[in-house]
């Protein structure tokens, strides 16, 4: 984060600028910058000759709070890192603690720990996808999204008691088992939505100017996306097919039948902003999958591993990775021995996705910049920490 | 970046990433063909997506009319285990503090002295627990060996004041809350979750000069 | 590829300058001279067997006690599916590295946010610039030595605590209280009518809340 | 203690039912129709000729010789403008209130609903707190060009409606060069978009003023083209003389008299949304992206204005379309012959004549509605296209095409006889006929499609 004027010279003592552009400031308080993030963005009219991503403006120090609170007093933390997806924090954050101290959640905390997930996926991608769509000028996609996204939030609110702060994994385990007749909910739930997604898709994803505005527009080729670190989805969009829950499984995933949608390029060339926006569609009907599944096989048994109230872990480090909805969260725990985190490190998809920014906007229209910040899916929270 | 920046090729635009134009390389008819594909394209997807949107007009709009056209108090309808404001049954605690420590981010301060009367008997002389800083994730409810802290589902905490969101379930410590001892194999008598806490909201409007849930300020230096 | 076998692989190319893998519980690692540290990442991203073409992390860690600052890469194959964590340590007081930029551009960002924090000089680095605090922020948040400065530019961050103790039950209230609850069985001995048992009551207002 | 003011409308609509219905229907059809009476009343007279007549017959004064003849002119000509002026403002306003809660029904939602029945009131209340918002200039902006900005908009919203026939007597004048004139005039806007882009000194407003020229500047050619061929097919500038060339049955319409007639109505209504900037081609003012574009600095009555002129550009655009394409006033079943026999020779027309007015505002307000809500509709369903996308959506698709149909009309006119037209408009009609039922029923099934949706009309 840097104060404006001394980041606006900064640009411009990089480029040589001419006469007729000018600098301006997308953002901190923007409508499609999805959060408080700047983009100081140098253009020559309509056509941007260069825009760097201005972030912290969210700076909580959440990764200082770690080292400051015991370890299971962190859990709620990790919800606000990314509120828009945060059973991915809890659980890559339980995982992490998890692999630290040895101990394994018993199976039927893992199915629902995947059944929560999926359920929060699919939740946050209807955000992504239906801000998508309001940032490329459609008002109404976005409160279907939202719409749907509510009954989302209203199931996992029986589940957890919060609908966006979870707070529902535990080290070893999660808070709670499934409510009385959640499950069927939830089916009926998967229903309706298997067939929502085709009338979504009718309403805006095959949109002839949705398809023309996002085909082609901030092309990352495979090999960026690989080299800038890009995860999740944004990695998938590209061609990449690499997904934590199936080449890295953790939790119940290997028990389950999924397919790994990735970006083929219909419209345009792999790795534009359609691929990406409809990796994440494709994700949700996936999504869907995994939760049928887990509740068809949902074991009996516990939910909650024993671990011992004040925790205290040997000396050592451990890495706890999760397929977050925006990519492989990882965290990086180093303990001393002691019951708080030495170091507590958290790696997310929206800060990776934010430094390729400055690389894909040369030469695009102001637009296409703001297609393809929505395209990343960045979460300023998530981005700041 | 920087070094290409400085060595001037990004002097002149760079060139756009690289588009696939099929029009341009394509014989005459398929770019007649592609041409008229973008008119049918838009007529089709516009039918589609109109069609979607008009249909909306005779389906329920989802919206719920919080806070006055609701059937009842959203706050009611809300599942059991919604974590809203923090309720204290003082009749059951144990004074054993596990929620204090549980705490990450300290919202609860509770103090315990003898009973002056009584000194066998221990007392609570102050249970504080600051609202306005409660991020609501429930792990000082998991400790408690009796229930008497509880997540109510009362949400609606509009105070003129944020010192009123201190809520002091011992108002006055001149008489305190004796120490619950609980019996073996016997559920503690919480009052059900949710009462308390109405009531008391209740007697304090939010429009209250200062909610009378707080004794008028803290020592202040 | 299993991380002992990468391990010999990068013991025979650089000898010493890399160490065997840890012993640790937990991750694994292998700590690596810091002057070393682009070649190593570049022979682990090139060589064939190996490719190392995904930077998942770069972090640090920081080691009063041992006066270091550990640089840390958890670095991937998507070829092959392997992954290994890299570690190098450099001088706490004056902490400079070889940026790997040139290997992983996934580098920039990792490396200006451990540069912000940890105040961590990656040599080489094309825009090393603080990314999450401001400009003028004074110090390096996540080293432990750290101290709070207590506000930016007038901005205080610190809210008074309103959970203070109101009163503690002090001896000379206990005093009080014994002598009446005496005087009340006095009274109550001379038959005559008891008297309320009257309490010295400090009510902790502020006349000037009331205000 | 609750705190009421005398606008908390949700409490005096709780406490007088009966009263905020009143209220309600009053600005519902009670505003617009007595504009609407006194638009009847008054334009007829608006010709000098009837002026001078009617002095010289109640009054015996000889207005044609009196020297203070053009102060009576102008004075009844000013009348006419006070109708147009609060026309355009209460369609500018009702409109707002249709768009939100259609847009609200079309988002799942339900709109605004509080305010006076059916929240029909919302935009009066929208009204009157925009006046009374503060009028913020910024410091540095062209003070007179930022302040005279939005009156450029105005007027080029309030010329046109000079020459838009509402009725078969209720329009201000019928001038030989109508549609030059209303191309010409509506250009006004852009001055105002621009003006206010500029004079803002933002880069926002800058962008979005810059966008707004560049877009109706370019859109102004194929709506130009597009409106030579209801010119072509009725052989008239003259905007009333075009209606007159068309009929009240569908069939009669120049949109469905020849096909090229059919493809030049949609380059004429997409050139008028770009025009209009209505999305998909609201460029100027892309929330999300020039955050409010041209108007981003303006706020309070100036701000008002902008979208007033903004929202009642609708009527002139559903307007213009419904009299070159639709048939305009015209009322199935009624002829010229018929309006001149109940006018009569004599100054009061007879009482039918009256009623054929209304029954002909009514049927051209009904038609432009359905036009307006259209645009809604499209608003609200479509995305955003790209600057250089609605160039090349103008320049490579509907300019060519406006000429097409313009040279394709040409030859029509010369080669096909009468009955040819009236053939085609016969099959015309009952094919975009038939594909309403067709759409009609694909609304239909899109609710079966999704699983546990159905036909509900409750929580309005």
């Amino acid at each position: 984060m840097a104060i404006d004027m001394q980041l606006d010279r900064h640009i411009l003592r990089r480029t040589e600028s001419s006469d007729e552009e000018i600098v301006v400031n997308f953002g901190p308080q923007h409508p499609s910058t999805h959060g408080v993030i700047n983009f100081v963005t140098q253009t020559n009219g309509e056509v941007i000759r260069r825009s760097v991503p201005d972030i912290g403006y969210l700076h909580r120090g959440l990764e200082k709070i770690g080292e400051q609170v015991p370890y299971p007093g962190y859990m709620p933390f990790t919800d606000r890192i990314d509120y828009l997806a945060a059973m991915f924090a809890n659980e890559g954050y339980a995982v992490a603690i998890e692999r630290l101290l040895g101990v394994e959640a018993p199976p039927r905390a893992k199915y629902i720990r995947a059944i929560a997930g999926e359920l929060c996926r699919i939740s946050n991608h209807f955000i992504s996808v239906g801000t998508m769509a309001q940032d490329i000028g459609a008002a109404t996609p976005l409160t279907h999204a939202l719409r749907e996204r509510e009954s989302i939030n209203d199931l996992l609110e029986e589940l957890c008691g919060a609908r966006l702060t979870f707070n529902y994994h535990r080290i070893g385990g999660v808070a709670f088992d499934l409510p009385e007749g959640w499950a069927v909910k939830v089916l009926r739930f998967l229903d309706h939505l298997d067939s929502y997604i085709q009338e979504w898709d009718r309403l805006i994803t095959f949109n002839k100017i949705f398809v023309k505005r996002l085909a082609n527009v901030g092309i990352i080729t495979r090999e960026k996306a690989i080299d800038y670190g890009l995860a999740g989805p944004n990695l998938r969009g590209s061609g990449v097919n690499w997904d934590i829950r199936r080449d890295m499984p953790y939790g119940a995933y290997p028990d389950f039948d999924f397919d790994i949608p990735v970006g083929t390029g219909r419209f345009g060339t792999v790795g534009d902003c359609w691929d990406r926006y409809f990796v994440r569609v494709r994700e949700m009907v996936e999504s869907s999958k995994i939760v049928r599944q887990a509740l068809a096989k949902l074991p009996e048994g516990d939910i909650q591993a024993k671990v011992a109230r004040k925790l205290k872990p040997d000396a050592g480090e451990a890495v706890g990775r999760v397929e977050s909805a925006r990519g492989e969260m990882l965290y990086y725990v180093v303990s001393d021995g002691s019951e708080k985190a030495y170091r507590l490190r958290v790696r997310t998809g929206s800060f990776m996705a934010m430094g390729i920014i400055e690389e894909l906007s040369h030469g695009i229209m102001v637009a296409d910049l703001i297609a393809i910040i929505a395209s990343l899916d960045v979460v300023a929270p998530e981005v700041d920490r | 970046m920087a070094e290409e920046t400085q060595k001037g090729t990004l002097g002149g635009f760079p060139n756009p990433p690289a588009k696939v134009r099929v029009e341009q390389s394509s014989p005459l008819p398929t770019r007649v063909r592609e041409y008229f594909g973008h008119i049918a394209d838009v007529v089709k997807t516009f039918w589609e997506g109109l069609s979607v949107t008009l249909s909306y007009m005779v389906r329920r709009p989802i919206t719920v009319q919080y806070p006055d056209r609701t059937e009842k108090r959203v706050a009611d309808m809300l599942p059991s285990r919604y974590r809203g404001l923090l309720e204290v049954d003082m009749s059951v605690c144990t004074g054993c503090m596990a929620c204090e420590r549980a705490c990450p981010i300290s919202v609860i301060k509770v103090s315990t002295d003898k009973d002056p009367t009584n000194p066998k008997q221990r007392v609570i002389t102050q249970f504080d627990i600051d609202e306005s800083k409660c991020m609501f994730c429930g792990l000082c409810v998991e400790p408690c060996p009796t229930g008497a802290i509880q997540h109510t589902r009362e949400f609606e905490s509009t105070m003129k004041s944020v010192d009123s969101l201190v809520f002091r379930w011992v108002p006055d410590p001149e008489k305190p809350a004796p120490f619950y001892r609980p019996v073996k194999g016997q559920d503690a008598p919480r009052a059900p979750v949710g009462e308390i806490l109405r009531k008391k909201m209740a007697e304090a409007s939010w429009i209250a000069p200062a909610s009378i849930l707080v004794p008028d300020g803290p020592n202040k230096d | 590829m299993t991380q002992e076998e990468v391990c010999t692989q990068l013991k025979t190319q650089f000898g010493d300058a890399a160490s065997a893998l840890s012993e640790t519980k937990g991750d694994r690692f292998v700590v690596v001279k810091d002057e070393k540290i682009v070649d190593v990442c570049r022979f682990l991203k090139t060589t064939t067997g190996l490719e190392f073409d995904y930077c998942q992390d770069i972090t640090a860690v920081d080691w009063p006690a041992r006066k270091v600052i550990e640089v840390v890469y958890h670095v991937y194959s998507l070829v092959h599916r392997h992954g290994l964590v890299l570690k190098a340590e450099t001088d706490r007081e004056k902490p400079s590295i070889a940026t790997v930029e040139s290997v992983w551009k996934a580098a920039t960002w990792l490396e200006r946010e451990i540069y912000d924090l940890f105040g961590v000089n990656f040599e080489g680095h094309s825009d090393l610039r603080r990314i999450l605090l401001p400009d003028d922020w004074v110090g390096h948040p996540l080293r432990k030595d750290y101290q709070e400065a207590g506000g930016y530019h007038g901005i205080g961050n610190e809210r008074q605590d309103p959970l203070v103790q109101l009163s503690k039950v002090t001896d000379e209230r206990r005093k009080a209280v014994a002598a009446a609850v005496a005087a009340a069985a006095v009274a109550a001995a001379a038959a005559a009518p008891p008297e309320p048992a009257t309490v010295p009551v400090a009510p902790a207002t502020d006349p000037e809340r009331k205000s | 203690m609750k705190i009421t003011l005398g606008l908390d409308s949700t409490s005096l609509t709780r406490r007088y039912p009966r009263l905020a219905i009143l209220v309600t229907l009053f600005m519902a059809f009670g505003v617009p129709m007595g504009l609407y009476v006194a638009a009847l009343a008054i334009f007829p007279l608006n010709t000098p000729e009837r002026l001078n007549a009617m002095a010289q017959q109640w009054f015996d004064f000889d207005l044609a010789g009196s020297p203070y003849r053009y102060l009576v002119y102008t004075v009844f000509l000013l009348l006419v403008a006070f109708i147009a002026v609060n026309y355009t403002a209460v369609f500018g306003g009702v409109s707002t209130w249709v768009e939100r809660r259609v847009a609200g029904r079309m988002q799942s939602r339900i709109g605004p609903n509080r305010t006076g029945a059916a929240g029909f009131l919302a935009w009066v209340a929208d009204a009157v707190k925009m006046v009374l918002k503060e009028d913020t200039i910024p410091a540095s902006a062209d003070n007179l060009l930022f302040r005279g900005a939005p009156y450029f908009s105005m007027v080029g919203l309030l010329l046109p409606f000079v020459v838009l026939p509402f009725g078969e007597s209720a329009v201000v004048t019928d001038m030989n060069v109508g549609v030059f004139y209303v191309t010409a005039v509506t250009a006004f806007v852009v001055v105002g978009i621009l003006v206010s882009g500029w004079a803002s000194n933002s880069k926002w407003a800058l962008f979005g003023g810059i966008r707004g020229a560049a877009q109706v500047l370019s859109y102004e050619i194929p709506a130009g083209i597009a409106l030579m061929v209801p010119v072509l097919m009725a052989g008239t500038l003259s905007i009333q003389g075009i209606v007159r060339a068309q009929g009240g049955a569908p069939w009669d319409w120049f949109v469905f008299r020849n096909p090229a007639a059919f493809v030049a109505f949609f380059i004429a209504v997409t050139s008028s949304l770009a025009e209009g900037n209505r999305t998909p081609f609201d460029l100027p003012e892309a929330e999300s992206e020039l955050v409010a574009g041209y108007h981003a600095e303006y706020s309070g009555f100036r701000l008002a204005i902008f979208l007033m002129v903004e929202w009642a550009n609708m009527w002139i655009m559903a307007g213009l379309a419904v009299t070159l394409f639709l048939g305009g006033w015209q009322v199935p079943g009624i002829t010229d012959e018929m309006y001149k026999s109940a006018l009569g020779t004599g100054l009061v027309p007879a009482p039918t004549w009256f009623v054929y007015q209304v029954l002909s505002m009514l049927v051209f307000a009904i038609k432009t509605w359905a036009l307006v809500f259209t645009f809604i509709w499209l608003r609200w369903t479509l995305p955003r296209v790209r600057v250089d996308q609605m160039m090349s959506l103008c320049w490579k698709y509907l300019v060519p095409g406006a000429f097409l149909c313009f040279i394709v009309t040409l030859l029509w006119q010369i080669l096909v006889p009468p009955v040819g037209a009236t053939i085609t408009g016969i099959v015309l009609t009952l094919g975009t006929l038939a594909l309403l039922v067709k759409f009609l029923v694909d609304t239909r099934r899109n609710i079966d499609k999704v699983k546990g949706e159905h036909v509900d009309l409750s929580n309005w």
